[in-house]
């Protein structure tokens, strides 16, 4: 169980910032190590070389990769996530990683892959590699029509993608939950990114079920690599690192009451 | 070990080959990061502390960002002792890289104990640093450290219970941080690590509420180096055991100027976050440092500034 | 004056406009920076300190930027009271902002001769901020602030000499900083600044020298913003007169957490080197923000992290 | 005596970075305040915006003005000039200005305008004022031939520049004191920048004609505005502020004894 090996700073740079929406980019970086290392639901943090504030870098799930280059979506909340939205190309950046456990092998034949926004991030990669071989329907819910954009982009990648909308705007009315079976089935499995309360929801609506869900969980972190321990959450046995026991944990393994 | 090694200090009881030592509660225990060969440069690596019972740390948020800084409010989450001797020490110990045990104090009772189980395994252990400044914590912590006369207290029990090299972590919250030295001096520590983080505060505007549930956490990184330097100044002023520097050290010329000051050895903790190659990249430039200026070790650093 | 400013509050004697008010000793005395609508937004400011006699003040590098932050050992450099009075004071006093003149502590007899002649001009003078915290000076100066009893004689003999509202400027070295404060409390200061630069250092590697010639020199700017918010949080739970926070604003969020620490008001110092328009760019930002809580003033954001 | 006036942080974007020598590089900044409103010898101090490191701005002369841009040069020492290297097109900045009394009108009508190497930026600034109404003689003094790119560039705005090299490879041989004459005449002056050995070395040269020399000189500042008394330097009435009462003076003021 060497789960550091590999793990490193690597030097990234900017290839190509892309505006999606007002708040939603994709950078894509020139990183080989990086996009030829990671697996689906694994994560990089990323950080402006030689600049000292911000000071950490940031956790963003690796979405896809293609030759040396891989790509990150994210969505402007504070002061580095704005500060990505305006880099230029040539820019050169950390990237410690890969980082997390990734979601692993799917168990069954058939994966529901559920997000909320930029929940959708670590799951491009899922579909990526996997929709080849098993069969992947995709779910995701956004606010409103105002994220037409980022659900147009995100169906370029996943052709058959499913909308759902808060106000219903867009899509069907409801939230990503929305569509999925009453029941989960012996060989389908979900894997979920979003919100905490959408994860939470999901284990409710499943409490047979959860060792058939995935979730990709959020913390704020500093090291990425299980030394701090500022990025703990509350599991079933106590509290747990989701840089390093994460960020995917079975459903069934959260301690969804404590978690506010 | 490379005995040619201009980087090589002896330092409390350890020998380092080179000053840079990484600071307690950034290292994962996993075994790739105690390899003396993963992260080249390096001379020392603290353990994260370590106390009697297992402890959860603090809940609620434990890490918030500030300008060139970074509040921590961990609470010396760890599995106690036991755990530590039985699975954490046969894995670190095997890497070849000397650590030091960082064990925090809580109460007498608790902390003999630790340093009773730990003496059982002297060989085992290079050294033990005293944390007699954990500000993240009600029961102990920094609370010992803020005196003279409660620091001289922790470390007179602790030289009595552990026999190896002793290193003791001072609190920038010290109300007289040359008296403290002083009397952590006295009572027989081998070396004095200057110093844990600094007593900050963050609120949430948003919620108009104190970020920590404790309100309190310890602030560090890069925006602290002048701090903790001017620290380790004063205290290499007051006593004559080496001094390791420790507080925003971010470059290799941070380490120069912690050395100049008088510190023996540097300790990093913020900056592997930034980068885990900082090892690596200080000792070169210490070494560049040297070479280009034709000095022949690190006895031609340390303290040069105080001539 | 706005009667209807949603930011106004009144601050240990003194009304001003908006909370936020220039720290001593960022701001030149020429004409155009005390016109009230040359930096709209701005509540008061503060003078340059104030000595008896003329001071030259310290040789030497005297600035020295670090991660977020810098260090000054300017060493109260000023033409004297004399000077003050008869050249600054009218053209200051002309602007119509709320001003408050630095005195800087120096010992007994110049202090109080200072504050003998500010006391003559008692009408002219919104209010006098007692300096018992300057880091850079070797007469005086911050150990006057380490220690309530010393802080208790100063701010004695400041309250007999001046009779307008006083304000005192508290030092982040104080041994016990809420010992101090009640103590300074108890001897009639109008309000409490809280506080000074933060004492560090710099080594320059390639002299391998100490930067200043004083070695040590006083921190200020964003780094330190999370200890000084930490010691108002601390002052105000020790007092009951109103507390003025300063060290490392730079943001109106950074405004809304000291106030929300319990401050009345907040000094500026080294954000005015980056954006003279900060005074203006803040107060926009608490305007928006208690708008758009549908918040009345000031009252419903002073202290509000403490309930 | 408004020194202050006009003084504000106005917004640049950098529009031209221009790399004349691995350490020397040209900025256009579009900033029209500035560009209109200084005159020579009068500088800007310059800052990331929105960036806390590095915190402070950093001074630099206005080299020259067009439109509603101006630019500066600079030689890369620390920090702030290694990033100023690699700023991208549309970068934005703080610009304080103007700053400084600057060099004034002349007194004669010939001047001798004389730079140690990137001391030539406000002395550019002087020769686009005043070349045309009278005889401006240009000294520029260099280390080697490292700086032929450098002296190029300035000969291509100065047609009849003179150069000097420390080590005679490029242009005569000597300071750029060396060509000057063994007096200064009754309607001549010298002004002159670059570092202060040789602004010392100029005074020590011409005794009893320190009136007739104006030298812009260089302190560390946090403020530039008068402020800080952080950018003190001697003089024979004691300390002044370069910022305000400089960074022009008459070499008969400096103490230049106390001058290290
Ligand atoms: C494993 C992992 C993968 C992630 N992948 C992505 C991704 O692919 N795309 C994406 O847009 N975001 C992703 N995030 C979230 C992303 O890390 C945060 O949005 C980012 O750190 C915000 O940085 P900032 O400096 O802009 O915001 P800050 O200024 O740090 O904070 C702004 C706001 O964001 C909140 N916030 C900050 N950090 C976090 C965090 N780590 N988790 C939750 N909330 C936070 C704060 O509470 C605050 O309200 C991921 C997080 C984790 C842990
Ligand atoms: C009025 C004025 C006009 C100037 N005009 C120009 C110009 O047109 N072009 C140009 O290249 N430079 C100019 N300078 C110098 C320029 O300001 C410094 O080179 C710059 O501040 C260095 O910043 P840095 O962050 O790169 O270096 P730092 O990391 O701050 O320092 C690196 C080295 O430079 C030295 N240094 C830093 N600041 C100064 C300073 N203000 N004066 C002298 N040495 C300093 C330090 O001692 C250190 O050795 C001017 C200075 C002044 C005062
Ligand atoms: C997340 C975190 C956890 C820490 N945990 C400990 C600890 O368990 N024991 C200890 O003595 N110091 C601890 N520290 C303090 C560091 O060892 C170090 O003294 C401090 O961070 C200052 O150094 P730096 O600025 O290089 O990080 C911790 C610091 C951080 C940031
Ligand atoms: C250059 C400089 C000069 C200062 N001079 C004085 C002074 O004369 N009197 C004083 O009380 N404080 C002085 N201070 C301290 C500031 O007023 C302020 O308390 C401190 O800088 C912290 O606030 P800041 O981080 O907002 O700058 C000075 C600070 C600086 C940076
Ligand atoms: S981020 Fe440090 S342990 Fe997870
Ligand atoms: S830089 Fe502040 S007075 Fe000159």
């Amino acid at each position: 169980m060497c789960i550091s090996e590999g793990i490193r700073d690597f030097d990234g740079i900017a290839e190509k910032l892309q505006k999606i929406t007002s708040r939603v980019f994709t950078i894509d970086f020139h990183c080989p190590e990086i996009a030829h290392g990671s697996s689906p639901g694994q994560f990089v943090m990323i950080r402006f070389k030689d600049r000292l504030d911000p000071l950490l870098g940031r956790p963003f799930a690796v979405a896809s990769a293609k030759g040396d280059s891989f790509s990150v979506w994210f969505q402007v909340v504070g002061k580095m996530t704005a500060l990505l939205s305006e880099v230029s190309p040539g820019e050169k950046f950390t990237v410690r990683g890969p980082l997390g456990n990734g979601f692993g092998e799917p168990s069954g034949d058939k994966l529901f892959l559920v997000a909320g926004t930029l929940g959708v991030a670590p799951l491009l990669k899922v579909y990526e590699e996997f929709s080849g071989r098993l069969d992947c329907e995709v779910h995701l819910g956004v606010p409103d029509k105002t994220w037409k954009p980022f659900t147009e982009q995100v169906r370029q990648l996943i052709p058959g993608l499913r909308i759902f909308s808060d106000d219903g705007s867009l899509g069907v009315h409801g939230t990503c939950l929305h569509g999925l079976p009453g029941e989960i089935g012996q060989r389908e499995e979900i894997w979920a990114c979003g919100p905490v309360g959408m994860l939470k929801a999901l284990a409710e609506r499943y409490p047979q079920n959860r060792s058939g869900i995935r979730v990709s969980l959020e913390a704020r972190m500093a090291c990425g690599i299980g030394g701090c321990q500022g990025c703990v959450i509350e599991t079933v046995e106590g509290k747990r690192r989701v840089c390093v026991d994460g960020p995917v944990f079975s459903s069934e393994e959260v301690a969804w009451d404590e978690i506010r | 070990m490379r005995s040619d090694n201009l980087l090589r200090v002896s330092c409390g009881g350890v020998e380092l080959d080179s000053p840079i030592v990484v600071a307690s509660g950034v290292w994962p225990f996993e075994k790739d990061f105690w390899q003396r060969d993963s992260f080249p440069g390096l001379g020392g690596i603290c353990t994260k502390a370590v106390t009697l019972n297992r402890r959860e740390g603090n809940p609620g948020t434990r890490i918030w960002e500030t300008p060139a800084g970074l509040l921590n409010s961990i609470g010396l989450q760890n599995r106690g002792v036991e755990h530590f001797l039985e699975r954490d020490l046969p894995v670190i110990s095997e890497g070849g890289i000397p650590f030091i045990v960082n064990v925090a104090m809580e109460n007498h009772d608790e902390t003999s104990e630790v340093l009773r189980r730990l003496e059982d395994m002297r060989n085992m252990i290079p050294a033990v640093e005293l944390n007699i400044s954990c500000p993240n914590v009600s029961d102990g912590g920094m609370a010992w450290g803020r005196f003279a006369e409660t620091s001289a207290q922790a470390v007179s029990m602790a030289r009595k219970k552990w026999k190896g090299p002793l290193w003791v972590k001072l609190t920038p919250q010290a109300e007289d941080i040359a008296q403290v030295a002083r009397a952590v001096e006295e009572e027989g520590a081998d070396a004095l690590v200057v110093g844990n983080t600094w007593l900050g505060m963050a609120i949430d505007i948003d919620t108009a509420r104190p970020v920590f549930e404790r309100a309190f956490a310890g602030l560090s990184g890069p925006g602290i180096f002048p701090l903790a330097l001017r620290m380790v100044w004063e205290v290499c002023s007051a006593v004559t055991i080496p001094v390791i520097g420790c507080g925003g050290v971010t470059s290799y010329r941070d380490c120069l100027a912690m050395l100049m000051a008088g510190a023996t050895a540097v300790e990093v903790g913020t900056v592997m976050f930034l980068d885990l190659q900082s090892g690596k990249s200080f000792s070169s430039g210490l070494e560049e440092y040297l070479l280009a200026r034709g000095l022949d070790g690190m006895k031609d650093i340390i303290g040069k500034a105080r001539q």
